[in-house]
């Protein structure tokens, strides 16, 4: 289902396009501006990815909910960039970049928002249910909050069974305010105290859940600080900054798989697009304050360190948007291609073992 | 009459009763600055403030449990569950307090609440977001539970549900909300425990709720067309209290029934109707009563599959054909 | 055979497949150091250890979720559920993520899990801490739903629930944990999807499940000795899977039924048996499905109330007898 | 339904028994003599009343759950002291006390214990669901943190209604780790912030939610702490020490009332007696601990202050306790001899209003 790929000792994973060799060498991390290129080329795949889902879904092509990552790539970027095999990421449904930066075949995930039969999840989940678990992901899910105590339980897991995996658990700052948050979180630090929760917690704090703004949702707004009440250590981060959240996060992931304990990265970040498909008028916040975060754009910020730095050039730059338009126009032609699943998957995958189905057609 | 869509019907209702009672009040999450997801209650924060109408964290369980003890405090909260598949988080106040703290304080308390949302799938939001919890809700003794389907029925039942003093969970056509129909200024409030008789007939009774009632409607016409058959259609319309009578005043006409529902099939409504019918009106059924449901499965996303997994107007007719002994091809 | 208890059986059913399968592990409220609110874990932290014997905050959605996502890791964990009145609380895990993650997922993933804990009423516990969830949790495809009631079924059942790659909703009869019974040493798994003919006979067929099956098997005496009619009882046991085919096959013979259930009337899992043997065996049927259900009202504290509130043994003969056209006087 | 009772002006209450005006003048607080004597009396009414409900349980004339307040008994009756007419106290199953110090008629309470239909509420709730609304006592709730909401909700109703009345709220340690809990104290707190919000929240912090110790369920183990998370304020006590909680009661009970703003205080506390009827065996404590805290026995602490500081001599201590165990004898009587509730009356308060009851019969 997933691209062949290649993955890195050090677990950096790279989309079938760009086989890894290139920019590092079997478990030694790569120079620096080698890294960050390929990272910039994550970055414009998951922007691109993005914008053309925007369009897929302008064009009726694309159906249900559409929650898109356009402003906060650097945050999912970095971390991934820490992930290793065996790790498991989970998260909510604004999940398109997770799959595409652990090798999925962007081709596969397009497919999977189109409906169609050949997508990530043979066109049953959509947008906010990506799965691949070959991969490492572990999903997509659409209850805010509700995913937070299987990732707990994914820890868990992995030490009862005596591996050295971690969990990356994704989360929006409005799931904070959710019941399931405190259990799991109470859960996870319970349990890191005798090293049975090797979970990074991710705070994705794009400060809008939906159209509430964290003030308007607690009196106390440091959502990393939250975790004090659970015994977990928490740091914060710039999340529009690609290099101060790779630094973090390969250092807190190997925190955590050395503790066994949770950790927490709150990540300041913001989403320049609408929250989901339906948020036209935007009257939460200032198009003021979107311009603002726009000139803080993680992509923006990276192009022009790149630049800076000579590690690239404009027409390096202008390059590798062309190749991951390429890339990502195949996926959008696949999808659209694609014929949709065949009226009997409906009912596979209800029931696991002997009684595949069960019930009445 | 005024054409109005559902969703303006709805809002009406709400505004309505907003200004004759200032002890009602309005919650939920968006519902105020950012209009609403569904925009039903865009603008009410300007017309009310934000003590009448609270944006609430991300907290289902929370807020509705607060809007109980409000409830139980002489104020009558309207809580807007942004679709009732979240409700499961607020599944244990609402049938742990809401439903049973009148009886269990020996009827000390009231609570006046409404629980209000769009139900039911139909437009490919897959697994997670796609829930008909019409009998889940109505298993519980001490709440109501209504599913109106007209602009008209849901002005009218939720005016009936504000001043229902108990608490009512209001589960709204999620998929119709631009639909227009006709709905009277002022005060048409719509009595609970009624179903609606929506279209007379006399050979066979259809019933259903919800978006399935306009499929029932449109099988109707066809079995009108095609098999020059006349089709009763009753929208049962409020699920607890459930108006038996006219179920099974219908099938003492018609001899047959056939009860379509988006729902899954074990221990929906239409077992529920089924099994009254067989009851209360055996000796008049001339067929069993048949079962329309949405297939056993989680709702897919892909649109083909969606449509696959709910009832349409083939499954319908065909039920209603072997139901008559029709041949069906 | 040796005799049991229901405690001890289901206990035995645990510990033969911890003993068997690394995988296994429990979980639950005090189901270690104190030994179990209902003794059924008692004494298993010192055997297993405190990794796989799991003591939990008072936090049901949290602890549940986390089984989920452990069984999605390849462990088979079960989750004591301390009542499950408590599992309205963890409602959104088990029918939001342990229901369907495997349909959202295209079959990625599997989740081999058991909640149990106990169901039902009957121990003066009132309106909070009386409910039988069959019907509602037998409502969610992806779940299974056992209520097994003697103590062979609850050892076979739950070594077939724990094997089972799928979510198991494992409803206990609470009332009943000491109850004996026989059961077989080893491997006595009872496979999901077959209803038990607790009792043979000719005239009525009396459906029911958890501890209404001793009530039933009560009035089948009763009626034998008092009217000369030989009832059949048959124990659903599986929810979900229903086995629709052993109750078709009994009212075929019998030509009549009453369906009696602790729950509430309203899309009980006796509405279902209604719905569907007025379904398939139409024909055969001399009389109404009957239905005998728990008053319509939350549970009520008083000793004298609650027996008022259940089905009794007069009930449940007088509708046998209404089934059978005999005078009810 | 509830005794007649008298109540003085800050809002003091007092059991049918002990007529107020002795031990208080209209308003004004009494001698600390007095008070102490008067909160005395109620600390062994208490405590006479659940020996006598031990005893009734284990007759078999209590059916279902019975959780008692032994040895937390300076907590409700400290705090009760501040309570004024028209302001709400909501808590779980342990909820004996509070009818009781509240103005109850101990008959009915013990009546509602046995079943009867002259119990506080006609025999339908039993010994977790105590209300008499009229006294204030919203309740008596069996779902562990369940009821949490309902009181600030509660809190927000009466400010709405501009009234100055609060809500006192009382949890237990177990109950902290439920999301109802998290998502309540974060409405409480934002709400506060607005002076939505006069809640005072009572954690009666008795060191175990049934047989797990707040270490083993949290690794974060101050509780009061936890209210950070939500911007509240929060203070502790020795909930063992009356003449402690008193002060802190009134004092915070003013401040939430003034400021509209929640406060929370963590009572230490701790129940001598089993979890509840059924916990045998009390493996998860040693008979040593509880002998240590017995030696802290609210009731035994406050005798010793009332002969130390010669307020009373073991002969007016012995009166006392005799004529509680009067008042209490009588209740138990009344609730024998009382009848159960007629059958009809099961199937009245499901609904309120025009169609009392719904459903078939
Ligand atoms: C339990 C629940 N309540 C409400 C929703 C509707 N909803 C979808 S996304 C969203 C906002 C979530 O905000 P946050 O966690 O900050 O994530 P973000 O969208 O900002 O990435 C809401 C309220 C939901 N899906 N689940
Ligand atoms: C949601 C829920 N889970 C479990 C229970 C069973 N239970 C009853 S009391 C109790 C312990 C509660 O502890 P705490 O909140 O500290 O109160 P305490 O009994 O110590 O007064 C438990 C687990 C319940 N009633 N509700
Ligand atoms: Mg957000
Ligand atoms: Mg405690």
């Amino acid at each position: 289902m997933s691209a062949e790929n290649e993955r890195t000792g050090d677990g950096g994973v790279e989309t079938q396009e760009e086989p890894r060799e290139e920019s590092r060498d079997g478990g030694a991390v790569a120079t620096d501006g080698e890294h960050l290129v390929e990272l910039y080329k994550n970055m414009i795949l998951i922007r691109t990815f993005e914008e053309a889902t925007q369009r897929g879904f302008r064009q009726g092509k694309i159906g249900g909910y559409l929650h898109v990552y356009i402003g906060q790539e650097a945050v999912a970027t970095g971390f991934i960039d820490a992930y290793k095999e065996g790790d498991r990421v989970i998260t909510a449904y604004r999940d398109h970049p997770f799959p595409l930066l652990l090798g999925s075949d962007p081709k596969s995930v397009m497919a999977e928002l189109y409906g169609k039969g050949t997508g990530l999840v043979k066109g049953k989940g959509g947008s906010m249910h990506l799965f691949d678990v070959e991969n490492g992901l572990y999903g997509g899910y659409g209850i805010v909050g509700g995913h937070i105590p299987l990732g707990v339980g994914f820890a868990y897991a992995m030490k009862y069974q005596e591996t050295d995996h971690i969990c990356q658990l994704y989360l929006g700052d409005g799931a904070i305010n959710n019941g399931a948050f405190h259990e799991a979180a109470n859960l996870s630090g319970l349990w890191g105290r005798d090293g049975m929760n090797p979970c990074l917690w991710i705070i994705e704090n794009n400060q809008y859940g939906m159209g509430t703004s964290v003030a308007r949702s607690t009196a106390m707004t440091d959502l990393g600080a939250k975790f004090d009440a659970y015994g977990i250590e928490h740091e914060k981060v710039d999340g529009m900054d690609l290099e101060a959240v790779l630094e973090v996060a390969h250092r807190t992931a190997d925190k955590v798989r050395e503790t066994g304990q949770p950790y927490v990265v709150e990540a300041l970040t913001y989403r320049t697009a609408p929250h989901g498909s339906a948020d036209f008028f935007e009257k939460y916040r200032t198009k003021d304050e979107v311009k603002k975060w726009r000139q803080r754009d993680p992509v923006g910020q990276l192009e022009h360190k790149l630049l800076e730095r000579e590690i690239l050039d404009e027409d390096a730059l202008e390059e590798i948007r062309a190749e991951m338009k390429e890339t990502i126009d195949e996926a959008t032609n696949f999808a659209d291609e694609s014929e949709e699943p065949s009226v009997e998957e409906l009912y596979t995958d209800v029931y696991a073992g002997e009684d595949e189905y069960m019930g009445e057609e | 009459m005024p054409e109005k869509t559902y969703r303006e019907a709805l809002r009406e209702a709400m505004v309505q009763e907003m200004e004759n009672d200032e002890s009602v009040l309005l919650m939920g999450e968006d519902i105020g600055v950012y209009g609403g997801t569904h925009l039903i209650t865009d603008g009410l924060l300007d017309m009310f403030g934000p003590r009448r109408v609270v944006d609430t964290p991300i907290s289902e369980g929370g807020f509705t449990g607060a809007a109980v003890g409000m409830a139980m405090t002489g104020l009558k909260p309207i809580v807007e569950m942004m679709t009732w598949n979240f409700s499961f988080l607020a599944a244990d106040q609402i049938i742990q307090n809401a439903a049973k703290v009148r009886y269990f304080s020996g009827g000390q308390v009231e609570v006046p609440l409404v629980i209000r949302g769009p139900n039911g799938g139909g437009v490919q939001l897959s697994a997670q977001h796609t829930h008909s919890l019409e009998n889940m809700y109505g298993h519980f003794p001490g709440l109501k539970v209504v599913s109106p389907v007209t602009p008209n029925d849901v002005k009218g039942m939720m005016l009936t549900a504000i001043r229902d003093p108990n608490p009512v969970i209001f589960l709204e056509a999620g998929a119709l909300y631009g639909t227009k129909g006709e709905v009277p200024e002022g005060d048409n409030a719509v009595p609970f425990g009624k179903a609606r008789v929506a279209r007379e007939g006399d050979d066979v009774t259809l019933v259903s709720y919800g978006r399935q009632v306009n499929l029932c409607m449109r099988v109707a016409d066809k079995l009108e067309e095609e098999d020059d058959v006349s089709a009763e259609v009753i929208d049962v319309r409020s699920i607890r209290p459930l108006d038996e009578e006219t179920l099974v005043e219908s099938v003492k006409k018609t001899h047959r029934a056939v009860a379509v529902q988006e729902q899954w099939r074990y221990f929906g409504v239409a077992s529920e109707v089924a099994a009254i019918i067989q009851d209360k009106a055996f000796d008049y059924l001339d067929a069993p009563v048949e079962r329309v449901s949405g297939a056993e499965t989680p709702a897919p996303f892909a649109r083909n599959l969606e449509l696959a997994a709910f009832p349409n107007e083939d499954m319908v007719a065909d039920a209603a054909r072997r139901v008559l002994y029709e041949k069906v091809v």
